[in-house]
């Protein structure tokens, strides 16, 4: 009964932080500001909503398995925001102040 | 109500079968017409999948106090077709590749100027 | 000891010899184990054929699982009598292939030929014996697979567009033939023909089923170029290097008519595609444009391979105006003509390839004064050309008369007259090649290099034109297996599945 | 609450094919593409086909999508504006769609477990799969047992495909100059992955085993070990990828995978059987199924690994062709 | 007479079939040496004469002769039986051979033609095809033989090989392929499903030809079927074909070719309607008027040409339709008529031939324009010519009297009075376009400097050529005096009388 409680609470903030996650992409004014919403989602999200459904199991196979998921999502999906980010530095992509910044360099 | 409710299913399918197809045949790019052969055989496969439903089954490997299970063949079929679309697309794409190294271009409507298709 | 398994083994020999091939790495080597396997399956597919016509159907479960639960092969006398086309075809395709593949094939890619081919004629062969709904779209696709690979081989730039069109066009007729057998497995619960049959003939008429039935129509015509649907067909023969364009000419369409065949009469029997949807008469129409029209465009074109791409189309049209015309006599004589056809496009296309071999072209300047140069090779087109055209003792003739008798049987006067024409336009098509070959004098007289084609593509080129003449005269097997064949499909769709 | 996570799915479905007709830039169409895989991978999900599911999202979303990117890569994002009228085609697709909406008329109800298709062959694999094949997995017993000549089929479709893009594309030269990393200034990457790696393959040949048991098999088990070593490629270089697995063992492993499955069939023969028939590999007959599935289960990892292994090999080649020039 | 009376008669079938087609086997190996190729065409074509004799010989004795060849299916058989007409004609163009052989070996030489051998070969398996036809024992060996005939000949109405020839060739073969294919064979088919038989039956098939609109129908068909009888508008061939060299204008175009057709058209109202059943056909007397329109307009073109050989194919073209119009009169006596015309205008046409080649080999004059005077210099070969020219017409002492008399007296005896006046209307045509010849040359003086004093006739005129000219010439002569056993072969046919 608590563990279903926790459960919930834990599942509806992770649903939570996924939904600001969506709303960030949608919102944020240019790519890094977007990455980073969306990796909030990634690790935030997945650890609230990984350990709700843990809590769910009867602490059997299936427990270990999420817990595996979870590890594994850990690993990845920071390291896919930092490439991202990254490629997008590399390719010359500025951002928002550093764009300010050149265009008052242009006006002055 | 029951009317909408018992296929509800299939005609969105069929809405997106359509779609694909429509890509498929109206697409002047090579690879979006590829895509759209992929979105076209996915849609398929869901209708395929959606015959194999049943009400309140779960899914048709064997465990303890389950009675039903949802019809197991769809979904050997589907797993090969999927298999046989994939095989498909890798050969399509293969394609695309070469016809771009030889005529520059992978417009439908492009090559179809540079040679005098028969 | 093996006996009892002929049915499943002209298409698990191929399938196994495919990946050897690879293997092998070796392009004489593959060569030799292609052709090896090649012609053990024709000799299995003989073997069926005489057994089947003697014994009736044979069935095999494979896996030891009975049908409907298992997958079954049913080779009766219909599908027996193709096999041994597609084998015997391939045997012979392959044997010519080994030189012809030399000059137009890139040297490393030989071995992936020889393992497209067999993948290829595995497909073939399991698409005809096949008793499984399924099971005939998944050797479908790895025939089609195969073949977009072997069309693409060619060298020429255009036959990679050819190749691409012929994926979507094959993938979407693939789609729709998976839509309709998903359909009928909606409302029979089973993917086994014979189960199906007997399920299906329960209803009288049903929205689910005749759409499922249009669908895997539509989808076949795609796969065997009816009509309007033919399009992909001309680009992809002319462009395909010339051993495949014999091979695919000679097999490939015919099993796409095989399947529209056993579909329309095995499964949903002739009563209810006829009677209750009417198909006869838009199958009757579609095929007497397509001999007019595409026997028309055969005419205008300057490339001889493309004139013979059309040409097929035209004759694909005969042998559905056969199925159309809803009678035995009428069914035989279109599988009649599935089996010379093969004879004398198998022989047309090699002797096509034989001239690219030497001329380095299949324009038709290329045939100037050829009569002279490539005697063997021009005639062995002749008289392909007098089979295509219908001429008394060729094998082509035996199936006009039967496509006439048949259409005159019914009283189709009209229609009886409509294929007789539709000959004439083969003799302007054919006759343009040959007066060209034999009447114009070579474009470069001194050209030393074009001399008759390699013996190797010469034997079984002659091979198939001793056919046609002999079938020509000797009908007696041909037409028995037909006439086997049709009677054997056109007993009602429920009859078939009570035998079991 | 079932119908009503499928219906959203599927008008999630419906949206992205709208998107997917009405955009130009190619690379947004890849993605969605991926998106709609994945989401019908949801539905599978939800239509209690796990195993599909699975399927879909490593091939559809994952092969498929990575291999229209790296044909992108080769062939430009953007498709040109269309010139010509799309009324024809239109036509085609509503004269289509309203004939396969009047099929829908009569069709069995969805879900209703008295349906035909649930009523005649199906029961059969449901109630007696368990002892006749022995394995809980009833998609892995029709599979791999009573529709097993399908699957040689597929197996030799996927030999196919490999076929076909070997021919079109051909495999990248082993090179043993200079190994030069694809993405050398990513660190963090290079780290992530080297520690990955292992764990996808190990992933993969559970999936390969567990394919009895639960969801899985040789095929999603061939994909995800392929997938690994695509991750090899692109953080590590091609050069060095094929050093570790060879273009020409791939060539070997392809075929050997097919030859494994079509031996166990042909080891049925001679055993007394049918072609395909596992009964009588060993004494017990579920004991022989079991020695068969397992077989051929790893024949069709195998060529599915070094099938779409080497498929990616030729695009990458392909790619980096493109790069040097 | 009977030489081969040790052989079994049926065989005598088979080997007057086979010797020519062995003859144009041996041709092409002694092609390197002309002496012994000729010698080979004349050894065959003399001993193909004395097997025909022999199997008169055995028809007067009333021997059955019968052979089958092939079983194509049950009723439908390649099969040879012996019956009078056939014989008349066999013996026709089998001795007309030996005679054509001889004229040909001089022009060939005195021409100067290329290609010599392939001439011969063809012409030995144009003469094995006629004999095939000769001797069908029913409508199906007929069409095919009819068709291997047409093919057979093409390669010689081409042998120039220049743009006219292949223009020619073109028109030959469109026209002949293109009415068999369309037509005869059509008609060929429904006489099948109509009657169930095409054995050729005297009386004729059909058991009821009165109210069947079919048969009415397939009369038609018949007669524009086979398109070498040239009833107009069919007859545009003929003309195209006179670009051959003159001996195969001569036999093929007076003989082989045409003769056979007209044959076919007299084999198939005596054995397929039956001549009594013809006057209850509705189509019939529509027939005959178009063959009586053909007669007149034919001769009135035949007026108006210059080119000798032209003129004397259109003289051909209306002197078919006199057999057409005899065959169709439905009188016994009219069709004896036919039959008689079918020698008497061969040998009377032949000559005409012969004529207009050794005048072209020897002063290469085509045009009637240039043969003024010619008579002072070639005199045997316009006396040849004069005689026939008048058996042609049909005046006495030559043998085309009695024809023309029979075709009248069945006429009149058919109450047709417009066919009377027509037959009539057209003799004199028939002077007026064939006489001024011999007339010009022979009573106007030579222009002078045309060729030098010293010119001989027989110095420029191979001697073959004269000699062969010599014996149809008097052949001509021989025919009006001792027609006695050509008209008792003509009444053992059934159903043909010269009884009153």
């Amino acid at each position: 009964m608590i563990l279903e409680t926790l459960s919930t609470i834990l599942l509806i903030s992770g649903a939570f932080f996924s939904l600001t996650g969506a709303i960030g992409l949608f919102k944020f004014p240019d790519f890094f500001t977007r990455v980073h919403a969306a990796s909030v989602t990634d690790s935030i999200a997945t650890i609230l909503i990984i350990s709700g459904l843990i809590l769910r199991t009867d602490f059997d196979l299936v427990a270990i398995k999420l817990l595996f998921i979870l590890v594994f999502l850990l690993l990845t999906s920071p390291t896919a925001s930092h490439a991202l980010a990254k490629s997008a530095r590399h390719g010359g992509l500025l951002t928002l102040a550093e764009i300010r910044d050149t265009q008052n360099k242009d006006n002055g | 109500m029951s009317f909408i409710v018992d296929y509800y299913n299939y005609w969105i399918v069929v809405f997106l079968m359509m779609a694909g197809f429509y890509i498929v045949i109206s697409a002047n790019n090579l690879v979006k017409k590829v895509v759209g052969l992929n979105i076209f055989q996915t849609s398929v496969f869901i209708m395929y999948i959606s015959i194999g439903k049943v009400s309140g089954g779960s899914a048709p490997i064997l465990a303890d106090g389950i009675t039903s299970y949802s019809n197991p063949l769809p979904h050997v079929l589907i797993l090969t077709a999927i298999v046989v679309g994939v095989a498909t697309t890798a050969v399509g794409l293969a394609l695309i590749v070469r016809i771009k190294r030889a005529y520059g271009t992978v417009e439908e409507n492009e090559f179809k100027d540079k040679d005098a298709l028969i | 000891m093996f006996a009892q398994h002929f049915p499943v083994l002209p298409i698990v020999l191929p399938l196994i010899g495919a990946p050897v091939c690879m293997l092998l790495a070796r392009s004489q080597l593959a060569w030799l184990f292609a052709t090896l396997i090649s012609g053990f399956s024709f000799f299995i597919s003989i073997v069926l054929l005489l057994t089947t016509l003697d014994q009736g159907v044979l069935s095999y479960a494979l896996g030891g699982w009975e049908p409907p639960w298992g997958i079954e092969m049913r080779v009766d006398v219909a599908n027996a009598l193709v096999l041994s086309v597609v084998t015997g075809l391939s045997t012979l395709v392959l044997v010519y292939a080994k030189q012809s593949i030399d000059k137009e094939i890139d040297r490393n890619q030989h071995t992936l030929f020889y393992t497209a081919h067999l993948l290829c004629l595995a497909g073939l062969s399991g698409i005809l014996s096949t008793g499984d709904a399924f099971n005939l779209f998944v050797f479908l696709e790895i025939s089609s697979l195969a073949t977009y690979t072997l069309v693409s081989l060619a060298s020429d730039r255009r036959a990679l567009t050819a190749a691409f069109r012929y994926l979507v066009m094959g993938t979407i007729g693939a789609t729709f033939i998976l839509i309709g057998v998903g359909m009928m497995y909606m409302k029979t619960g089973t993917l086994n023909m014979l189960d199906l049959a007997a399920r299906i003939a329960e209803y009288d008429s049903n929205r689910t089923l005749n759409t499922g039935l249009a669908f895997i129509l539509i989808g076949v015509s795609i796969k065997l170029a009816l009509f309007p649907l033919h399009m992909w067909l001309p680009p992809a023969y002319t462009h395909a290097p010339s051993a495949v364009s014999a091979f695919l000419a000679g097999t490939a369409t015919k099993v796409a008519v095989y399947v529209m065949v056993r579909f329309i009469f095995t499964i949903y029997g002739a009563e209810y595609v006829f009677h209750e949807m009417g198909m006869d008469v838009i199958l009757l129409v579609l095929a007497i444009v397509a001999i007019f029209n595409c026997s028309f465009v055969a005419t205008v074109q300057s490339n001889v391979k493309t004139m013979l791409a059309y040409s097929s189309v035209a004759q694909i049209g005969y042998m559905i105006l056969g199925i159309s015309l809803v009678t035995s006599a009428g069914l035989m004589a279109g599988l009649l003509h599935i089996f010379n056809h093969a004879l004398m496009k198998g022989a047309l296309f090699m002797a096509v390839g034989a001239v690219l071999f030497r001329t380095g072209s299949a324009d038709i300047k290329a045939y100037y004064g050829l009569g002279k140069r490539m005697p063997l090779t021009m005639a062995a087109f002749t008289i392909a050309g007098l089979s295509i055209i219908g001429v008394p003792l060729t094998a082509g003739f035996v199936s006009k008369w039967y496509l006439v008798t048949a259409a005159l049987e019914q009283q189709h006067w009209l229609i009886a007259f409509l294929i007789l024409t539709g000959s004439l336009l083969a003799i302007v098509y054919i006759g343009r090649v040959l007066e060209v070959a034999y009447f114009k004098e070579p474009a470069d007289p001194t050209d030393t290099t074009i001399k008759e084609a390699p013996v190797l593509m010469l034997i079984p080129m002659w091979i198939l034109v001793l056919a046609n003449i002999y079938f020509g005269i000797d009908t007696s097997l041909s037409v028995s297996a037909a006439d086997a064949a049709s009677k054997w499909l056109f007993q009602p769709a429920a009859d078939l599945g009570a035998v079991r | 609450m079932a119908e009503l996570i499928d219906l959203v799915l599927l008008g999630m479905l419906a949206i992205t094919a709208l998107r997917i007709i009405f955009l130009k830039d190619l690379f947004a169409v890849v993605m969605l593409f991926g998106i709609y895989s994945f989401l019908s991978a949801l539905i599978f999900v939800n239509l209690d086909a796990v195993d599909v599911a699975f399927t879909e999202a490593a091939v559809g979303a994952g092969i498929a999508t990575v291999l229209m990117l790296g044909t992108l890569a080769l062939t430009g994002r953007k498709e040109k504006a269309n010139s010509h009228t799309a009324l024809l085609p239109l036509l085609v697709v509503i004269v289509t769609g309203a004939a396969l909406i009047y099929g829908t008329l009569d069709m069995p109800p969805f879900g209703d477990p008295e349906n035909p298709a649930n009523q005649h062959v199906a029961p059969r694999y449901i109630e007696e799969s368990p002892q006749e094949v022995g394995l809980p997995n009833m998609v892995t017993s029709v599979l791999a047992s009573y529709r097993a000549f399908d699957t040689l089929g597929e197996t030799a479709v996927v030999f196919a495909a490999a076929i076909g893009v070997l021919s079109l594309l051909g495999l990248p030269k082993q090179s043993q100059a200079t190994i030069e990393s694809g993405l050398k200034s990513h660190l963090v990457l290079r780290v992530v992955a080297k520690l990955i790696i292992p764990l996808i393959l190990v992933f993969a040949l559970y999936v390969q085993f567990h394919g009895d048991y639960g969801p899985g098999g040789g095929f999603q088990a061939g994909v995800i070990a392929a997938a690994a070593i695509i991750l090899y490629a692109l953080v590590f270089g091609l050069p060095l990828a094929t050093q570790v697995i060879q273009p020409k063992l791939l060539k070997i492993l392809a075929s050997m995978g097919v030859l494994i499955y079509a031996a166990t069939g042909v080891a049925g023969l001679f055993f007394g059987g049918n072609f395909l028939d596992y009964n009588v590999l060993a004494s017990d007959p579920v004991a022989g199924q079991h020695i068969g599935i397992i077989v051929i289960e790893f024949g069709i990892g195998v060529t599915v690994f070094a099938a779409i292994l080497s498929i990616f090999y030729g695009f990458a080649s392909q790619a980096e062709r493109a790069n040097i020039q | 007479m009977n030489i081969w009376s040790a052989l079994e008669p049926s065989q005598l079938i088979n080997l007057s079939i086979i010797v020519p087609v062995i003859g144009a086997a041996l041709l092409v190996f002694a092609g390197k040496r002309p002496n012994l190729r000729e010698t080979v065409s004349i050894a065959t074509a003399v001993i193909l004469f004395t097997l025909v004799l022999g199997i008169a010989d055995n028809t007067f004795n009333q021997v059955p002769m019968a052979t089958t060849w092939v079983v194509l299916l049950s009723g439908l058989n390649i099969a040879f039986s012996v019956e009078p007409l056939g014989v008349l004609f066999a013996l026709v163009a089998s001795f007309l051979w030996i005679i054509t052989t001889i004229y040909a070996i001089g022009y060939m030489r005195g021409h100067h033609e290329q290609n010599q051998t392939r001439f011969f070969c063809c012409f030995a398996l144009a003469i094995s095809t006629v004999m095939a036809i000769c001797f069908s024992a029913n409508l199906l060996t007929l069409f095919i033989f009819y068709e291997l005939l047409t093919l057979s000949t093409y390669p010689l109405v081409t042998h120039a090989g220049n743009e006219e020839a292949k223009r020619g060739g073109r028109v030959y073969l469109g026209i002949l392929l293109t009415t068999s294919i369309a037509f005869l064979l059509f008609a060929v088919l429904g006489t099948w499903v109509s009657a169930q038989t095409l054995e050729f039956t005297p009386g004729g098939v059909f058991n009821d030809v009165s109210s069947s609109g079919l048969i009415a129908v397939l009369l038609v068909l018949f007669c524009y079927g086979i398109g070498k009888a040239a009833l107009m508008p069919f007859h545009r061939w003929l003309p195209a074909a006179m670009v051959a060299p003159t001996p195969v204008s001569a036999l093929l175009h007076a003989v082989a070719v045409v003769k056979a057709g007209v044959f076919s058209i007299l084999k198939i109202a005596i054995y397929i309607f039956g001549i009594d059943n013809l006057s209850e056909i509705a189509t019939t007397d529509l027939m005959l008027y178009i063959g009586a329109a053909t007669v007149l307009l034919s001769s009135f073109v035949a007026t108006t040409k210059d080119n000798l050989k032209a003129r004397l194919a259109y003289s051909t073209v209306s002197q078919l339709s006199y057999i057409v119009v005899g065959a169709l009169l439905a009188s016994s006596i009219a069709a004896a008529g036919a039959t008689l015309h079918i020698v008497t205008h061969a040998f009377g046409k032949i000559t005409l031939f012969f004529c207009a080649g050794a005048i072209m080999v020897a002063t290469h004059k085509k045009n009637i324009s240039e043969m003024v005077g010619l008579g002072h210099k070639m005199p045997l070969t316009m006396i040849a010519f004069a005689i026939g020219a008048l058996s042609i017409i049909g005046l006495p002492p030559m043998a085309g009297t009695w024809s023309k008399w029979y075709l009248l007296v069945g006429a009149l005896e058919q109450d047709k009075l417009i066919i009377v006046a027509v037959l009539t209307l057209s003799s004199l045509l028939n002077v007026a376009y064939l006489l001024p010849i011999p007339i010009k040359a022979f009573f106007t003086p030579a222009e002078p400097n045309q060729q030098p004093e010293s010119w001989t006739e027989t110095q420029h005129t191979p001697l073959p050529s004269l000699i062969a000219i010599a014996v149809t010439a008097s052949a001509c002569l021989l025919l009006f005096f001792f027609p006695q056993p050509i008209i008792d072969l003509i009444n053992l046919i059934p159903g043909v009388s010269t009884e009153f």
